[in-house]
């Protein structure tokens, strides 16, 4: 493979990254549990609506909700059991939201429901059957933000696409799930990517991995001589936060920007997560509809940390215990889903796990950052380490006295929300709430604005 | 107009005694039309130009009839010199009145911000204060229309570092005693002693 | 010829040409503008508060002038000062009835259970997405004093992690009815005497837990006068609170004590059930 | 039991120890960083006044106990203005985030041994309350307090500041001639205005003398040497960037040699001004005061030259023989104009039309 030109972006930092914390423990599956609590809305988008009532008998992976939209996703039970009824969960970011309940039989009657029976010649199955496949079983973006995959795989006709790019980085310090991933099942990640181009019509496919993952890297390396059908480059990405943002993965590798408030299909590059990958493959090869996904359960607190295959639904009481619970003298300050630079925080053991979380991370007191938000000293590292190069004292300091025009004047909407102007800050300000604020006050003033236009 | 001549009109208006910050002239407009740079700007280069044209003016008049006495004509021996402020004035005021017609006219967004501060530059003391001192110094034409230029050029370059300053006050968190004009009048103070590092500049 | 006469002369002859000369600027380059709008402007409380709908008093007043908006939309001002912009365009101004504005929720920190430590913005809209900044009932008040910081007049204030509206200084302009994140705080008629400081649709055994001064849904009220109350889900609402008086409440004897007069509104000064935890958590206190 | 007991962990399967869980009542619910990299504020001012200390020690070495009690006067006054202030406006006291305690230092750096007591304590109270916290505390000043302090007692009480003391002999012989109650540049400026020969502040003797720091001059302004060692470390800490020590020391070496190459005999070489004077405390603890400096890194070159080029017009042509605190409050308040030019394009940016929204007022603390 001819090293590909490496572009680097301004910006970001280099975090103490924990991974030895759960890399070497090999993956481990959960057994099996009495109840699952499956959250309807998994995906960016409309959340599916709910075809089952309560006691319809399913087997494992039989649809139990349709998608409501285009841009929408099918939802499958994890176990074959009853269904329960449709109760309030307390979800990931915060706000409590529905869920179908799944009481489950037992472990021998455990079956896969055979509806999407498996294709295996897929190279010669047309674009659109393989694309009806992807979305029948429910495949969403698993790195972080839940966008259906299907969608993201049809770009309008005016935005030709011309690159699919493998976002292997996983840049967030204590998650090491795609790691793993990556090691023990590469081939079966190259052929879910070769599908996704194949229904793309791509011939060119990068894959890039932080070079801290030497191991990972050369499974990579090996499994993509093996597919003839796509030209697949493997790349070394330097390690540093954010290198997994869109933005910043499709410049280091295509030299492309995504201009701000732009799409990636705007510069003709699709970013797929390896997970989706390795969904795919299963979806197409083996008719398995997403219902398992690969989660770091790791933090110092935690008796085993490692990588689980934990079945959506499971909560988070339950992925602990699999991991053994947390040490006696531990005092534990913070449970986060996904990592610790754009996760969130939980505050209770009900929040069941969905598609989009990588990681389960529990942080001690002491570990945990706390925002006391002191006066800005405008240092500036903030604005050094912000990997979009945004004005972020003048921002964190406008957003502070609510002055939200002054915010949009400097660019707030371009914001990642990566969170590295508030690890870095001297002060302890909270400037990623500060911006995730004025965003939302922009776009209700954007809103009040269009009723006023419609008023008149 | 030799070099010696020239520097302490030109560097003097503008840097060692700046109208606003060393003689203190002109400080109304100043706290009051410093709070956007825009109009600040706005307001620098209208009273530059007024400051310009006035100098320009007075100073002609000056030497016409104000310096000395009346040499020839029905009017001999008659000496004015005492009526030289009421004339200035009077010359000002209607330079301003132009200006403020002409800016409504033609640029009507600056003359919404100024507002208020436009007609108050007639009795602006700095302009007033340019013309009394091309006259006493007793300079030639050119010379005092180069300083009224200049100090125009001193008083837009402090309303300015004002005016930057005081937007950037918008954004920190003052006591609600000290807010408005108490903040500025201290940071206008301060300003004034940093300028004073300037002094003896020019010989 | 004296030396006055001689310089009246002369400064008369300088006034003359600068008269002409502006006389000609006036002439070329005059531009008309209509001086009522000042007028009604100044009449206008001037609190900026955009109750009108529009960004401000002065542009409230032009809209006034140039599109005969109507004068009364204006909720801060006063009768005898609406009376006078009447004057000035010259047609009738409908008086306003008087709004106030009122928190629906008797929650503070006393009464409302935490179930986490927050520690970020102390902003209610920002707090409201990390679980109303800890609070247990996601309909209560978050207490972190947006509305307070925000209302043109001073009239809200938060005691004890709770917003509370001061009737008598609230004019009804409605800028924190839109600023609540919980839609917790709407506008009542200016007389009305009682309410219920509840805003939860749970039901009553879900709020027992969360809550020990919400309305549990018992209707004993709405038995007592069926004309007054209306039940929805798991809270009463009190339809015509002007009707009520200190005698009905005695009547009712409200369990819970959330159907409270206004005057009672302020807080008391606590008992077991909440944790005492401030409403920041442990973090340092900012 | 599950047949492979490593494959997969069933949950009962540790019966014997009770699996422990966190209670989710004490979780702390925050915003997504939910970790921290680096000092805090309150540490930063720390490790500026660790660097220091050397610079401290060499004053005390040369001016004994006379620069301990000024020292003393300026930081504990300083400290409890600030103190003070924090009790009248009724806030918690900040003196924890020892901003006081380094403008207390700074300012005591600044000013001769000799400064009698009441001239410390009225710049302290300017210093801390008219530059500090009227603007509202820390990180809202635009003027760079100990500088603003500075300023006030030179102008305010000329006759007691321009009194120096001569330093103990400690590594040379008494200098002969030194001229007692002036600084060397106060010398160099006197000398050059009578046109007599500057050969002396050029020569190699004097240049030594000045490095370690024993020639007249204020607590702070001497030690060439001190002062480079705790710049230097704290360009190493990361407490500060090189880019504005180095743009000042850079623009005032140029502006001074081509001052020498047209007009020989105005004023000593490079090396006197660059070793003399406030020029290597300013450049290094106080024109890189975060706050008062600009963010970007293209601002911080820009303020640099400026004040290079204003410490070397007042110093040349100037009536003030040091122009270093004036040109730091001068480019201070340049620094928003230079934050608002010098700001960096954001990464893919494009021109974003920009309507007007009605700010709303208040503040969230």
């Amino acid at each position: 493979m001819t090293a590909a030109k490496i572009f680097r972006f301004k910006g970001g930092f280099h975090p103490e990254d924990h991974k030895k914390l759960s890399s070497e423990h090999e993956v481990k599956t959960l057994g099996l549990l009495p109840r699952y609590t499956v959250l309807l809305r998994q995906n960016v988008g409309a959340p599916p609506e709910v075809c089952v009532t309560k006691g319809d008998h399913v087997k494992k992976g039989s649809c139990i909700a349709q998608p409501a939209s285009f841009v929408s996703v099918p939802l499958h039970s994890p176990v074959a059991g009853t269904v329960g009824d449709l109760l309030t969960v307390p979800g990931p970011n915060g706000s409590p939201v529905e869920a179908v309940e799944i009481l489950s039989d037992g472990e021998d009657m455990q079956e896969w429901d055979d509806r999407l029976e498996p294709i295996l010649d897929w190279r010669d199955t047309p674009a659109n059957v393989l694309k009806k496949r992807i979305l029948d079983a429910g495949i969403t973006g698993m790195g972080g933000a839940a966008f259906p995959t299907h969608v993201k795989l049809s770009p309008p006709p005016e935005k030709p696409v011309d690159t699919l790019i493998l976002n292997g980085a996983e840049c967030e310090p204590y998650l090491t799930s795609d790691d793993v991933l990556m090691r023990s099942h590469a081939r079966a990640i190259l052929t879910g990517a070769a599908i996704a181009a194949k229904v793309l019509g791509v011939t060119e496919i990068f894959v890039g991995i932080e070079d801290n993952k030497k191991e990972a890297f050369n499974a990579m390396e090996q499994a993509a001589w093996g597919i003839s059908s796509a030209a697949v480059t493997v790349v070394p990405l330097p390690v540093k936060y954010p290198q997994g943002g869109e933005k910043q993965l499709i410049y280091a590798l295509t030299g492309r920007k995504v201009i701000v408030g732009a799409l990636p299909m705007d510069v003709g590059c699709a970013v797929l997560n390896v997970g989706s990958c390795y969904a795919i493959w299963d979806a197409v090869l083996n008719g398995h509809p997403l219902v398992e996904r690969i989660t770091t359960v790791t933090g110092t607190p935690v008796v085993h940390p490692g990588n689980y295959r934990i079945l959506m639904g499971t909560p988070l009481s339950a992925a602990l215990e699999g991991a053994g619970g947390i040490r006696e003298n531990s005092d534990v300050g913070k449970i986060i889903f996904g990592g610790p630079m754009m996760g969130f925080a939980q505050y209770s053991l009900e929040v069941p796990v969905s598609k989009n979380t990588s990681g389960i991370l529990l942080l001690e007191r002491s570990e945990v950052a706390q925002f006391y938000g002191g006066p800005c000293l405008s240092c500036g590292r903030c604005v050094e380490h912000c990997p979009m190069q945004l004005p972020v004292s003048t921002l964190s300091k406008a957003c502070e006295s609510e002055r939200y025009d002054l915010a949009k004047e400097n660019h707030v909407l371009a914001c990642l929300e990566c969170g590295v102007c508030s690890s870095v800050c001297p002060a302890r300000r909270p400037n990623v709430q500060h911006f995730r604020k004025a965003k939302a006050e922009l776009k209700e003033l954007l809103q009040k604005e269009k009723n006023k236009k419609v008023g008149k | 107009m030799t070099a010696a001549e020239l520097l302490p009109v030109t560097v003097g208006a503008v840097l060692v005694n700046n109208i606003v910050l060393s003689r203190i002239l002109g400080t109304c407009p100043f706290l009051g039309v410093s709070k956007k740079l825009k109009t600040a700007l706005g307001m620098g280069s209208a009273v530059t130009l007024v400051m310009a044209i006035s100098s320009f003016a007075t100073s002609v008049l000056f030497h016409l009839l104000l310096a000395h006495p009346f040499t020839a004509g029905p009017l001999k021996g008659l000496d004015l010199s005492f009526a030289k402020t009421l004339v200035f004035i009077v010359v000002i005021a209607s330079l301003v009145q132009i200006v403020e017609i002409l800016m409504q006219k033609f640029s009507k967004g600056l003359y919404q911000a100024l507002g208020i501060y436009l007609p108050l530059i007639t009795t602006n003391c700095a302009v007033l204060g340019a013309a009394e001192l091309n006259a006493s110094s007793g300079r030639s034409v050119l010379l005092s229309t180069i300083y009224g230029f200049c100090s125009g050029l001193g008083f837009a370059l402090a309303l300015l570092l004002f005016a930057s300053i005081r937007e950037k006050l918008e954004l920190s968190r003052i006591p609600r005693i000290f807010q408005g004009a108490s903040i500025a009048l201290i940071t206008a103070g301060i300003l004034a002693m940093a300028f004073m590092g300037f002094a003896g500049l020019v010989k | 010829m004296s030396m006055l006469l001689a310089a009246g002369l002369v400064v008369g002859a300088i006034g003359l040409v600068l008269g002409c000369a502006i006389g000609l600027a006036v002439l070329f380059f005059s531009v008309k503008s209509d001086d009522r709008i000042e007028k009604i402007a100044s009449l206008l409380p001037g609190a900026n508060c955009g109750g009108c709908g529009f960004a401000g008093c002065g542009d409230f007043a032009r809209a006034i002038v140039e599109e005969n908006a109507d004068p009364s939309k204006c909720v801060a001002c006063t009768a005898e000062s609406a009376a006078r912009i009447g004057e000035v365009l010259g047609r009738a101004v409908a008086a306003r009835e008087k709004m106030v504005a009122v928190v629906y929720c008797s929650g503070d920190q006393f009464h409302a259970v935490r179930c986490a430590e927050y520690n970020g913005l102390s902003d209610c809209r920002a707090a409201a997405s990390y679980a109303g900044g800890g609070k247990g009932c996601r309909y209560g008040c978050v207490g972190m004093g947006t509305c307070a910081r925000n209302c043109p007049f001073g009239a809200i204030e938060v005691r004890n992690g709770r917003a509370v509206v001061h009737p008598e200084l609230c004019t009804g302009c409605g800028k924190c009815v839109s600023l609540c994140p919980r839609k917790l705080i709407h506008l009542v008629p200016a007389d009305s005497k009682a309410h219920i400081y509840c805003n939860s649709l749970e039901k009553g055994a879900v709020k027992r837990k969360l809550c020990n001064a919400g309305c549990l849904g018992c209707k004993k009220c709405v038995r007592a006068f069926p004309d007054l109350f209306i039940a929805t889900g798991g809270l009463v609402r009190a339809v015509n609170p002007a009707a009520l008086d200190k005698t009905m409440l005695e009547k009712i004897s409200c369990p819970v004590h959330v159907l409270h007069l206004v005057e009672e509104d302020f807080p008391c000064t606590g008992c077991e059930k909440g944790s005492g935890e401030k409403a920041d958590g442990k973090g340092e206190e900012k | 039991m599950s047949d492979e007991p490593s494959k997969n962990v069933s949950a009962e399967e540790a019966p014997q120890k009770k699996v422990l869980l966190p209670d989710p009542r004490h979780l702390i619910l925050s915003p997504s960083p939910h970790i921290q990299v680096g000092p805090g504020s309150g540490k930063i001012m720390l490790l500026v006044i660790l660097c220091l200390v050397p610079a401290l020690i060499s004053s005390l070495l040369f001016f004994g106990l006379q620069a301990l009690r000024v020292l003393v006067i300026c930081t504990v006054s300083c400290a409890f203005f600030e103190f003070l202030w924090c009790v009248i406006a009724g806030r918690k006291s900040t003196l924890h985030d020892f901003s006081a305690v380094l403008t207390g230092i700074l300012l005591g750096m600044n000013v001769s041994s000799l400064t009698p007591a009441w001239v410390c304590i009225a710049g302290s109270f300017v210093a801390v309350i008219i530059a500090k916290q009227v603007y509202g505390g820390l990180g809202q000043n635009p003027f760079n307090p100990a500088a603003v302090g500075r300023i006030a007692m030179l102008i305010g009480a000329a006759g007691p500041m321009t009194k120096f003391a001569v330093p103990r002999a400690v590594f040379f012989s008494p200098a002969a001639d030194a001229l007692t109650g002036a600084t060397p540049l106060g010398a160099a400026g006197i000398t050059a205005g009578m046109g007599k020969t500057l050969e002396y502040f050029n020569s190699s003797d004097f240049l030594w003398r000045a490095f370690v720091g024993e020639i007249g001059g204020s607590l702070g302004e001497t030690s060439a040497l001190a002062l480079l060692i705790g710049g230097i470390a704290l360009i190493a800490l990361k407490v500060i960037r090189w880019h504005i020590p180095v743009a000042i020391l850079g623009t005032v070496a140029i502006f001074v040699s081509l001052v020498n190459y047209f007009s020989p005999g105005t004023t000593p070489g490079v090396l006197f001004h660059l070793l003399t004077g406030g020029l290597m405390l300013g450049s290094f603890f106080m024109a890189t005061d975060m706050v008062t400096s600009p963010v970007t890194v293209k601002g911080g070159i820009v303020y640099g030259i400026g004040i290079g080029i204003l410490v070397c017009v007042i110093r040349i042509y100037g009536s003030y023989p040091e122009g270093m605190s004036f040109s730091i409050v001068l480019m201070n308040a340049l620094v928003p104009l230079i934050d608002r030019f010098c700001y960096i394009r954001p990464f893919g940016y494009q021109n974003i039309k920009v309507n007007k929204i009605e700010p709303r007022r208040g503040e969230i603390k």
